[in-house]
């Protein structure tokens, strides 16, 4: 077959378009339909994260990390506390862990399904966007009754978290749980088996075990590499080397290891997976105080740690510095949105346009982390 | 209700030729203007209701008196209409004015022209041809232009793909579609669509009325093809690649506003009404009734027309709430490495049968 | 292989290019910046070591005098360990070589840091800004940064001094 | 009453027709054969030849003109290149032209023209079919050999070797 060679166009996509999923603009070269280059250009969102950090106290860092990964705000704040309680070598009370991870693997599903739901909308069906949002809205409320916010929690503290669970918490999350296991089999039956939706993902945008820990890309994109790493699992935080759960990796359902149906299908694996960790820590759950008794200005030791987390979107890591002030010296988050993104033009080269959005989707990036 | 039976009906009341035309084409035009309008303003509040339980939401709903979308939303279009009309008409500064102006009226002329030749009721229809498949068919292609004229007009790398898109799309499943249309015309042997319903009276098979879809294997999957490429003729999803809202913004509509972009909204609820006639019309028996020999005097044709008419809109809308939107290339194996080959097999098939059993 | 041992791979193989520093961690080691090119390539390739995975690229500012410095975190998805380098540059002409071609990441991550830092990656295919506008002035991260005042006619606000915050 | 209508479907014929020849944008000559196209139609229409008129439109409005802007569209920087030249042999040009009428005209109002009777033939495809099918079959299927013929060898020629 001979190829035929066009002219090269300049193709915008964004900074505002239907599906960039934030401020992004990527310049696409394409040759008809077929793209051949794609230079993405950050920083629309650029709001100063690093730099404001240096400048307040280490308990005020943490509403800006709500504001990077908005779509997981209590996983921003979890992997900030965390590092900040390795650094300061302090152990939290066990209750605080229990609700720490019961609300991480919340908005763990809260972000899985709006990825899913958006990626479904991506790929042009648009039902099922709805029907996740509407059981997203029900984890919402639960946060809400928490800590009174719906999608910027400030709700864990260094030492603790802000305020105790309601009372009858529990019993609220076991029914949501009840009600949301079979709804993935719906969303199953409604997208993922859908033939067309399977033809649009399944051998688009494949990206190779190697090529993906080369670009740093984790999460669940790496996971669909068919990569077992999950930061719960091998480098366990917090508590979660209590839990039984698994890590699903791709395993080329439909196609080839590593493609769009994969890092989809991973995600909608990992749900699964989050209501199991979920249902044991609501069981185990003790009581106690949540707050560590902890000075009210923080001054840890002269010294660095760098500790990542698992948030939905991948390795969630935090540099943060001290020199014995209230202040920290240096706060560096290493996004996983950031990583997954930068891998997108290697992929996409030699897909259609309607593919980069696809694989666009299927990285699930959130622009506020990416620029922070 | 024809331009002829009129133009007869005026000779009979006096010799003025010219006025008589004049009045006969305004007095069956103005009415088709009517159910296109109407056609947009139900089908629109339809969808989104449709949609919205399709989604397990309520839609527009009103809220108490003078609130909102009145009952159950009903006033939701007209405030749609309204809306659209009072809107900012913007036309970009570096389009092509000319063309930008003009295509909105040849996608309209395109769908109008087709909407002539539905047979709503054996006597309620504006226009019938000796070829009126055929017609209706040909005016189809006339949208076309409109389109890429509009993609091109726009000066917006968008609308340009959008257009290239929407042309290479329509252009290849008018083929199939005709294919398939040729099924009927052979089953009838005519091309007059009020003689096709009037051949799909009575029953076959004992019980099942005679319609051309129930007549032999072939018909019956003559009829899926045809509509199948009807809906993707239409740029409506599973096929709406030329829009495809995730990754052309709005494809070849993206620089249009306010009325304009109504026009179109127009002509793509007029040629949803205009093929699915054609399928009723060609495949479901027209305005015949399901069950041959009663309730078919009167208005019951019209009645069973639009029946059979709102369900096959209700199946698009149907498909545009469930599917996601495949990708061009895709697109283009569908209608030439299946559709085509499948409905000239058809075409054999169907001979076949008519020379063995007819 | 514990931290420990992996200085003593880096020190068996580059003899005298681990600077000896009090202050730094255990899995922290800082290296001489001439080789490192060399040296990141050894520390990926090694099959003992075998570091495949670049996992952050932090710049920091030791303060208004010290030098600027680079921290690789490392990261083994085979072997399961990790180590910390740290590079220093000189304040007035930092540069190092760029290991972007070593881990595609370092792409990104380099320019983020010579963004905010101003910190030159040697060999680097693509070295502009990444966040701030390209036509933005100074290093923001470093402790000596003043703010423009304007930028394109834009007034940029003054940042609020120490003492207004608790 | 006809007339009227005649004389209107004549002059949008030929105004466009001056249109395509005369528009200094290609892409405006293109669209301007659109009405040309739909004139021509009206025409057969006059003739009682309805089959024929509709497909004009099939054919040359839904696949011709298609391809005539597709053509345009594809091609690299031809929108903006100017077709009509403001002088170029147009005294020459005119002597040929008022000739050739004149000729022409001489033709046609000395031909002893056949007056058909002015009524709906019962239908216009079907003779046409028996015509194509029956008399004109080698014919027919010489034409369509000879496409099938243009087309492989434009897909052939349009193929760039590896």
């Amino acid at each position: 077959m001979g190829v035929v060679k066009g002219d090269q166009m300049i193709l915008n996509i964004g900074p505002q378009h239907p599906s960039t999923h934030g401020v992004l603009r990527l310049e696409v070269m394409t040759d008809g339909e077929i793209v051949s280059e794609i230079r993405p250009h950050l920083g629309y969102l650029h709001r100063c994260f690093e730099k404001h950090s240096e400048n307040v106290t280490y308990e005020q860092v943490i509403p800006f990390t709500d504001r990077c990964d908005y779509l997981a705000a209590m996983n921003s704040n979890f992997g900030y506390v965390v590092a900040m309680e390795e650094l300061m070598e302090i152990k939290v009370p066990e209750r605080v862990d229990y609700i720490r991870i019961i609300m991480g693997e919340l908005n763990r599903i809260a972000s899985h399904l709006l990825a899913l739901g958006v990626y479904g909308l991506d790929i042009g069906a648009f039902t099922p966007f709805l029907y996740m949002l509407r059981d997203r809205e029900r984890i919402l409320d639960m946060f809400e009754y928490t800590c009174g916010a719906r999608l910027l929690y400030n709700y864990m503290w260094v030492g603790g978290v802000s305020h105790d669970l309601p009372k009858d918490f529990e019993k609220i999350c076991i029914g949501f749980l009840d009600y949301f296991e079979p709804q993935i089999e719906e969303y199953n039956n409604l997208l993922t088996y859908n033939k067309i939706f399977v033809e649009r993902t399944a051998d688009v945008g494949v990206i190779p075990a190697d090529v993906a820990v080369s670009y740093g890309v984790t999460g669940p994109n790496l996971r669909g590499s068919g990569v077992k790493w999950d930061v719960r699992k091998d480098e366990p935080y917090s508590i979660y080397d209590r839990f039984e759960f698994d890590v699903p990796v791709g395993d080329g359902h439909f196609g080839t290891l590593g493609d769009c149906f994969d890092r989809y299908w991973v995600r909608m694996l990992e749900i699964k997976e989050s209501v199991k960790i979920l249902r044991q820590a609501l069981k185990d759950i003790p009581g106690g105080d949540v707050h560590q008794m902890l000075p009210k200005k923080i001054r840890p030791p002269k010294g660095s740690v760098y500790r990542r987390t698992e948030s939905p979107r991948g390795d969630l890591g935090y540099y943060i510095m001290s020199d014995g002030t209230p202040t920290p010296y240096r706060v560096k988050m290493r996004s996983p949105a950031f990583t997954a993104l930068s891998v997108l033009d290697e992929v996409s080269r030699g897909w259609m346009i309607s593919d980069v959005i696809a694989i666009l989707g299927s990285l699930d990036i959130v622009l506020g982390e990416i620029d922070r | 209700m024809t331009v002829d039976m009129l133009m007869d009906w005026f000779a009979t009341i006096g010799d003025f030729p010219i006025l008589s035309f004049l009045l006969a084409v305004v007095i069956s035009g103005v009415p088709l203007f009517l159910v296109m309008a109407l056609n947009a303003m139900v089908a629109v509040y339809v969808e989104r209701k449709v949609s919205a339980f399709m989604m397990d939401r309520i839609g527009p709903m009103g809220q108490g008196p003078g609130l909102h979308a009145g009952k159950w939303g009903l006033l939701q279009t007209a405030a749609d209409a309204v809306k659209l009309l009072v809107k900012e008409d913007t036309i970009p500064e570096t389009s092509d004015k000319l063309l930008f102006k003009m295509a909105p009226f040849i996608i309209f002329i395109g769908a109008f022209l087709g909407l002539a030749a539905v047979p709503f009721s054996s006597v309620l229809q504006v226009a019938d041809f000796n070829v009126g498949v055929f017609y209706i068919i040909a005016v189809g292609s006339i949208g076309v232009i409109g389109i890429v004229m509009a993609g091109w007009a726009s000066n917006n790398k968008w609308s340009l793909y959008g257009a290239m898109r929407s042309a290479a799309q329509i252009i290849s499943y008018e083929i199939p579609a005709g294919l398939s249309i040729i099924i009927p015309i052979m089953m009838a042997g005519t091309m007059n669509l009020q003689e096709m319903i009037h051949f799909q009276e009575g029953n076959v098979w004992g019980i099942l009325p005679n319609w051309i879809i129930f007549n032999n294997p072939f018909t019956f999957i003559a009829f899926f093809i045809f509509f199948i490429s009807a809906v993707a003729e239409t740029n409506r999803t599973p096929f709406d690649i030329p829009e495809a809202e995730s990754e052309l913004v709005a494809g070849w509509m993206t620089e249009y506003s306010g009325f304009r972009w109504a026009v179109f909204f127009l002509s793509e609820y007029a040629n949803m009404l205009v093929v699915s006639g054609l399928a009723v019309a060609g495949f479901l028996g027209g305005w015949q009734s399901p069950i041959p020999g009663m309730f078919d005097t009167g208005a019951w044709g019209l009645f069973w027309f639009m029946s059979k008419l709102i369900f096959l809109i209700f199946v698009m809308m149907w498909f545009r709430w469930t599917f996601p939107r495949l990708r061009v290339d895709q697109l283009m194996h569908v209608c030439w490495k299946v559709f085509i080959p499948i409905a000239m097999f058809n075409i054999f098939g169907v001979g076949i049968w008519k020379l063995i059993f007819g | 292989m514990t931290s420990a041992e992996i200085k003593a791979a880096i020190d068996s193989q580059y003899p005298g290019t681990i600077v000896e520093r009090e202050d730094l961690a255990d899995h922290q080691v800082e290296l001489k910046g001439d080789q490192w090119l060399d040296m990141a390539t050894f520390l990926k390739n090694d099959p003992n070591l075998s570091f495949d995975q670049l996992e952050c690229l932090t710049g920091v500012d030791t303060g208004e005098d010290g030098p600027l410095e680079t921290r690789y975190n490392l990261h083994s998805m085979e072997h399961r360990h990790k180590i910390e380098v740290v590079i220093s540059h000189d304040r007035e002409n930092p540069k190092v070589a760029s290991i972007e071609q070593l881990w595609r990441i370092g792409d990104w991550f380099e320019r983020e840091t010579y963004d905010m830092y101003g910190i030159v990656y040697e060999g680097h295919r693509d070295m502009r800004r990444i966040l701030c506008p390209d036509d933005w002035e100074g290093w923001p991260l470093r402790k000596d940064y003043e703010g423009q005042e304007s930028y394109h006619g834009i007034v940029v606000p003054k940042m609020k001094e120490e003492d207004g915050w608790e | 009453m006809a007339d009227i209508v005649f004389w209107i479907i004549v002059g949008i014929t030929i105004g466009s027709a001056f249109m395509v020849v005369q528009s200094k944008s290609l892409l405006y000559s293109a669209y301007a054969l659109l009405f040309t196209f739909v004139g021509v139609t009206g025409l057969y229409v006059f003739l009682w030849a309805d089959f024929l008129a509709v497909v004009q439109v099939v054919v040359y409005v839904g696949g011709i003109l298609v391809l005539i802007i597709f053509g345009i569209m594809l091609t690299n920087k031809i929108t903006s290149v100017n077709i009509s030249h403001s002088s170029m042999q147009k005294s020459a040009g005119a002597i040929v032209v008022v000739g050739f009428l004149a000729v022409l005209g001489y033709m046609v109002f000395n031909t002893p023209w056949i007056e058909l009777a002015n009524s709906e033939p019962a239908s216009t495809a079907e003779p046409l079919g028996h015509l194509l099918m029956m008399d004109y079959l080698l014919p027919f299927e010489a034409a369509s050999l000879l496409l099938l013929g243009a087309l492989i060898g434009a897909t052939t020629l349009s193929r760039k070797e590896n």
